[in-house]
């Protein structure tokens, strides 16, 4: 067969896709299937481009759906009768483990797409560096990437983080199997809501009782048990690891007692109370003491603060994700995380945050105090002495006396104003590339077409991508900077050499002197240049 | 043709220090006062030229007080038979003729009866720009109805700067930057560190002509343009403007000092009661005073 | 069928660049002139004109292109082709083999004298013949102007009590903008209904326009009267000028200036005389606005000139008449009548506009419906011709059809149903051909 | 054979067209005028008429048309 090289996982027979009876074949990094007969995958996809899979239950037909990140989707349909159920389970636990290897993959991929295709520039700069081979894909993206998530927060903190449906649990629609029993599929994500939810209890415990003394399979069947049927019994069993867990979330009742602090969302305080509940003394919370109850008001009692607990800690999940990223594998004990969670800011505050806008604010100057100078050269402010040509009472008064004379009979005479060699010496110095007109890069670059300019554009694009790769070597350390330091600076060299000169000739021939579009990209290069060479010397002569 | 455009009103400030120009025309004789003022006149008559609704002034800024040289109290609009009947018997264009006649007329006057007395010998150019803002505003104020006036202050630098000014120098190019009014300089001798900062403020152009002779063609070419058809024409660059302070203490050009947060004096080196305004710094920690350390604004 | 003559108002410009170079070359001789065309180019020639005025020998064209930047080469061409077109400047070749500018010379050096002077005086003041007993001040000169103007104006519209000259009546006449049947008196064309609906300037400057289309006719240089004019359009109001050494046909001109009000002459045969502000606005315009016009169709209008209100009539029908304001009402009959007048619909609105007091000026429900009732008038469109139809075969109407084609008199065809329609007067020559095609076959 | 008429072609809208054409039948100007009928936007009619036609065209317009202002 085509590629049996590859390991195959699980083969399945008798499956049908497009009504076509086939073997459905999963690989290490693919899923395939071929017709009956054939030898040959008609159908072949990499785990990498599966977004997710859909198995509907309660149907006559058992299937099982792919959908791509390319937005289609195959539909498997298994027809072995007996073993149908069967076999489509065992695919389906496969690519449970299979699909998360590949998903990360698949996303950084994804994102390197993505920024090619909304961000022009970066595609150029691909095309000048990569795809003629200037430094090879990894370099780039390695920079980029990492350059997303290190240098500039504000790209990667933008995504927001997605919160957790308050029905997660409730969405795992249980299967009854004949006899009284349920059956849970849970999915990678339901977990892992399920440990954003209780990051305390449930997570810990799974950390440390999974691997070793009971596989996963168990302890999700005690968790759920624990969920849904011990809880209302006030007298948890002993035996149950959830217990504690059961003791740490108590503290909902804590929450509960200090009630909702901001002023904002507390509702209670909307209402009036009037003085006869109590006579004005505070009602004691419900959760305090329960033991006067009925059992059956206890028991919806503690429905209802199930949920309440629940929606909290929903709640909560989808906050902590804010202040700290993600990391609650460290954050072994949630309880005083969650407290200061919910630990109200003070009133004051978020009424002021509220109901004041500064831009309204009129501001009250500070009452001004008069300046009293005690130096009288105050004046004189922050101009440097010019050395002063003191001039003597004498030559003022030669001065003044020639330029009275002067004035005296004066005529305006305007038309020898200006002799015309005078006229073009000026005009000399005043056309472009003159005298005055130097330092004109700017208007260097204003005479050239604009195709020139997008050219020279993308020349300083790549010079300077490339340049931070050479620059970012430093301090060179470890024997991979080294390596990548020469090899940046040869990359630099065939650089120069390839895109730049060409550019430089080019230029030359269709204008005069306008190499100074190019002078500062040549001194940028020359100084990564002269710093090689002082290392690579200073290298030498440690090696002596 | 009927068309209400706006008024452009150039003010042109001439440096007519009499004890400069002395020693100028001493220097070198083939350019003295007389030929400035020429030139001056021939770019004052360009620009009225220009158009029909372009306005003049002429302010000579003298080392005791700056006058006015055009348009004369005596007939504020300016067009209107000058004091001696100066006709225009050279088929020059009677209003300009007419200005001419009476810039010539006063500046003789304003020439020949100085006396220096011993004290000053800078030029008042801040009040010369005072007073041309205050020409401008006046102008404006007497529009009509419909039109607008585009204002713009052209100052002919001959002598040095003169650090007593500074302050009213700085006050009048913030006033000026508020008008949006450009104040352009064309510099003879040395720069002028305060007009390369007034006109960098205030989006003028600054010139240090290299040859004094071809006065009047760097004047038509640089700065008869005003401030759209600048927008056109390849101009030279902006000179770069050192924007360094000097210290109160020793006068000498410094990057980051120290400020005092009173009286805002520069120091090049710290010490505890500011020598201007007599503030006594309270500091226990000499490496406190980073608190007080701040960066001066620099270029 | 009715004609409408567009009558469009040049400005100095277009007037200039239709004239010949050589007279072009001969106007450049008068420093008033070169500086009145100064003026009128657009701002950037200006600087170029200043940025070579002290040159002698050319400037590489290469190095001019680069006075502006690139955004505004579009302007920079312009200049180029302006200056070109009025002969401003000429392209000549450099020792260095390319390209180069130099200004006109006459141009140059006249534009210096009028700026720096140097030349002799455009023509003597009155300070040589002493001062004036019957000095004018300013506003009664602008009265004179004025009110002359006005004459002519109400002369127009026919009013009994305006009198002109016959020589002016006679070229009221040859502008188009009257015609006189034999006999009677001459009465308001068309044409002279848009002049009416003109501002001053325009007025002036279609009127002087046509002065000097016929001033050859009369015998006089146009050159001459040219100069003349810019020298009066560039002398200083309230001031009296001499009319020593001035040649007789321009002695005659004055008269016609003094019966415009362009001028001031106490008697016919004073020595001097004192340009008004028409004269020195020829270039710059002055116009009065007194109208608002309201969304209920209704104007008021501010003025109490004869003219101004029987102008207002003319396109609506008044309602009320107080010392200083009329109210009229703009209403289908009258803009009826105006179009019928040979108004068209813009001119119309462009009047009310040049005479609005403030912005926005006419709310557009006005301007809208006023359009609409200038489309009413034409729902039939008349266009005399002959029918032709019943041809035996497609070959001879399609014959027929390119020959009339060829002549271009076909008015319109139906090749389906062999029918065409040609204009009266190539029906003769398609007559014939058919004859002849017929004799042929 | 070809035949020849003068006249004055009027082109206009149909429903002007319609107008013409009631005119035509109806005699309304004292006569038929109409010599053909070319096709909806044209129709090919006498000389003298055309005088007397914008009138009638005129009146239709202002029996349709009333003042928008009120004094």
């Amino acid at each position: 067969m085509a590629s049996l090289s590859e390991e195959v996982l699980l083969v399945v027979k008798k499956v049908r896709q497009k009504k076509q009876d086939g073997t459905l074949y999963l690989m290490a990094e693919r899923i395939a299937w071929s017709p009956e007969g054939k030898d040959r995958f008609t159908v072949s996809h990499l785990y990498a481009d599966i977004r997710q899979k859909i198995s509907p239950d309660g149907k006559a037909k058992v299937q099982l759906q792919l959908v791509l990140h390319s937005g289609e989707s195959t539909t498997f349909h298994f027809s072995n009768d007996s073993t149908a159920l069967k076999d489509r389970e065992a695919a389906k636990e496969l690519l449970q483990q299979l699909l998360p290897k590949f998903k990360k993959k698949a996303n950084k991929e994804l994102e390197e797409k993505n920024m090619l295709q909304e961000d022009p520039v970066l595609f150029q700069l691909y095309k000048d560096l990569v795809v003629s081979q200037v430094i090879s894909a990894e370099e780039f993206w390695a920079n980029r990437l990492g350059g997303l998530n290190h240098t500039d927060p504000a790209v990667c903190n933008s995504k927001q983080e997605v919160g957790i449906s308050g029905a997660f649990l409730a969405d795992i629609r249980p299967q009854t199997d004949g006899c009284n029993g349920l059956r849970y599929n849970l999915t990678a994500d339901i977990i892992e809501s399920i440990f954003r939810t209780y990051p305390a209890t449930v997570k810990q415990k799974y950390c440390e009782s999974v691997p070793h003394d009971l596989t996963e399979k168990e302890f999700w069947t005690r968790f759920f048990q624990s969920q849904y049927f011990h809880r209302d019994r006030i007298n948890t069993s002993t035996q149950d690891i959830f217990t504690e867990c059961a003791k740490l979330d108590e503290k909902l009742k804590s929450m509960v007692v200090q009630g909702v602090k901001n002023p904002l969302v507390d509702l209670q305080s909307l209402e009036d109370k009037s003085l006869d509940e109590g006579y004005g003394v505070r009602t004691p919370l419900p959760s305090t003491s329960n033991s006067n109850r009925t059992v059956k008001e206890s028991s919806n009692y503690a429905i209802i603060k199930r949920f309440n607990h629940h929606s909290a800690m929903v709640l909560a999940a989808g906050s902590r994700k804010e202040n700290d990223q993600g990391s609650e594998t460290s954050s072994t004990d949630g309880n005083s995380r969650d407290s200061d969670l919910f630990q109200p800011p003070i009133k004051k505050v978020k009424l002021q945050e509220a109901i004041e806008y500064e831009d309204l604010q009129r501001e009250n100057g500070p009452n001004v105090v008069a300046l009293n100078l005690k130096k009288s050269d105050y004046a004189h402010g922050p101009v440097p002495l010019q050395s002063l040509k003191y001039t003597t009472s004498q030559e003022i008064i030669n001065s003044v006396n020639h330029i009275r004379h002067e004035m005296a009979n004066y005529k305006p005479n305007l038309t020898q104003v200006l002799t015309s060699a005078a006229a073009t010496s000026a005009i000399a110095a005043l056309s472009p590339g003159g005298l005055l007109m130097q330092t004109g890069s700017q208007q260097a670059i204003n005479m050239v077409p604009s195709d020139i300019q997008g050219e020279l554009k993308h020349l300083y694009t790549a010079a300077g991508e490339l340049l931070r790769h050479f620059w970012s070597c430093f301090p060179v350390n470890t024997p991979f900077l080294e390596e990548k330091l020469i090899k940046m600076k040869s990359t630099l060299e065939r650089f120069q050499t390839t895109k730049l000169c060409p550019f430089q000739e080019k230029i030359q021939r269709q204008y005069l002197n306008k190499n100074q579009l190019t002078a500062h990209l040549e001194q940028m290069l020359q100084t990564a240049y002269s710093k090689f060479h002082v290392w690579q010397t200073r290298r030498m002569m440690r090696k002596t | 043709m009927a068309s209400e455009e706006e008024i452009s009103l150039l003010v042109i400030v001439v440096d007519v220090n009499p004890i400069w120009w002395g020693q100028q025309a001493q220097r070198e004789p083939e350019f003295t006062l007389s030929k400035c003022m020429d030139a001056v006149m021939v770019m004052a008559n360009s620009h009225v030229a220009m158009s029909r609704n372009n306005k003049l002034a002429v302010i000579a800024s003298h080392c005791q007080d700056s006058h006015f040289l055009y348009p004369s109290q005596s007939q504020p609009d300016g067009n209107g038979t000058p004091d001696d009947a100066c006709s225009s018997g050279d088929g020059k264009y009677e209003l300009l003729s007419i200005a001419n006649g009476i810039i010539a007329d006063r500046i003789r006057n304003l020439m020949s009866n100085i006396e220096v007395t011993g004290g000053s010998t800078d030029t008042l150019l801040a009040g010369s720009l005072a007073k041309a803002l205050c020409y401008i505003n006046r102008v404006s104020k007497e529009l009509e109805v419909g039109q607008e006036v585009k204002s713009r202050i052209l100052v002919i630098k001959a002598a040095d700067d003169c650090a007593l000014q500074y302050m009213n120098f700085m006050n009048v190019i913030f006033a000026a930057q508020k008008q949006s009014i450009l104040i352009d300089a064309c510099v003879l001798e040395s720069d002028s560190g305060l007009l390369q900062q007034a006109c960098d403020i205030t989006g003028g152009l600054y010139l240090k002509i290299p040859q004094k002779a071809a006065l009047a063609q760097y004047l038509l070419w640089v700065f008869l343009p005003d401030g759209e058809q600048r927008s056109q024409l390849l101009l030279p660059p902006p000179a770069h403007v050192d924007y360094r302070a000097a210290c109160f203490c020793h006068r000498n050009l410094i990057q980051i000092g120290y400020v005092c947060s009173v009286c805002l004096s520069i120091f090049c080196n710290f010490s505890p009661i500011c020598t201007t305004c007599e503030t006594a710094f309270k500091i226990q920690l000499p490496q406190m005073v980073k608190g007080k350390k701040k960066k001066f604004k620099a270029s | 069928m009715k004609l409408r003559v567009q009558l469009q108002c040049k400005n100095l410009h277009e007037y200039l660049r239709e004239l010949s170079p050589e007279i072009l070359d001969r106007l450049y001789n008068h420093p008033a002139t070169c500086l009145a065309v100064y003026r009128e180019l657009p701002s950037l020639a200006k600087n170029y004109v200043m940025r070579m005025l002290f040159l002698d020998q050319p400037l590489p064209q290469a190095a001019v292109a680069l006075w502006v930047n690139k955004e505004s080469q579009k302007n920079h061409d312009e200049c180029v082709s302006v200056l070109a077109g009025l002969r401003l400047w000429h392209s000549q070749q450099l020792q260095g083999g390319l390209q180069g500018y130099i200004l006109n010379p006459v141009f140059k050096d006249n534009l210096r004298i009028a700026l720096l002077g140097g030349g002799q005086a455009w023509a003597d003041e009155g300070s040589s013949l002493g001062p004036d007993r019957h000095a004018r001040d300013i506003e009664s000169l602008d009265r004179y102007a004025m009110e002359r103007w006005e004459v002519i104006l109400h002369f127009m519209v026919g009013s009994p009590s305006a009198a002109v000259s016959q020589d002016l009546a006679q070229l009221l006449i040859q502008a188009g903008l009257m015609k006189s049947e034999a006999g009677e008196a001459p009465s308001i064309t068309s044409a002279g209904f848009q002049f009416l609906l003109l501002d001053t300037a325009s007025q002036l400057w279609y009127f002087t326009l046509q002065y000097l289309k016929t001033a050859q006719s009369r015998g006089m240089g146009l050159v001459e009267i040219l100069s003349f004019l810019f020298q009066l359009s560039f002398s200083t109001l309230g001031r009296d000028y001499s009319v020593e050494g001035m040649s007789e046909s321009l002695l005659i001109f004055l008269q016609h200036l003094r019966e415009f009000g362009l001028v001031f002459q106490r008697k016919r045969k004073s020595r001097r005389y004192y340009p008004t502000r028409l004269a020195i606005s020829l270039a710059a315009g002055i116009t009065s606005s007194f109208i608002v016009v309201e969304t209920n169709y209704r104007i008021y209008a501010y003025t109490n000139s004869e003219l101004q209100i029987s102008l207002v009539a003319l396109f609506s029908e008044m309602l009320y008449r107080f010392p200083n304001v009329v109210v009229a009402q703009v209403t289908r009959e009258s803009v009826q009548q105006a179009i019928a007048n040979g108004i068209t619909a813009q001119q119309y609105l462009l009047h009310r506009t040049s005479l609005a007091l403030q912005t926005p000026v006419l709310p557009p429900t006005i301007t809208d419906q006023i359009r609409l009732w200038e489309l009413e008038r034409d729902r039939l469109q008349f266009t005399e011709g002959v029918l032709y139809n019943q041809f035996l075969s497609q070959a001879d109407f399609e014959v027929l059809r390119d020959r009339a084609q060829g002549l271009d008199c076909l008015v319109w065809q139906d090749v389906a149903h062999r029918v065409m329609v040609v204009t009266p007067h190539g029906h003769s020559e398609v007559k014939r051909f058919w004859k002849q095609q017929k004799s042929h076959t | 054979m070809v035949n020849v008429h003068k006249g004055v072609l009027v082109e206009c809208d149909p429903a002007m067209k319609q107008f013409l054409l009631y005119l035509d039948e109806t005699m309304a100007l004292g006569k038929k005028f109409i010599l053909k009928d070319l096709d909806d936007t044209h129709v090919f009619i006498l000389v003298e008429v055309v005088q007397t036609l914008q009138e009638r065209v005129g009146k239709l317009i202002d029996q349709n048309s009333f003042t928008i202002t009120q004094k």
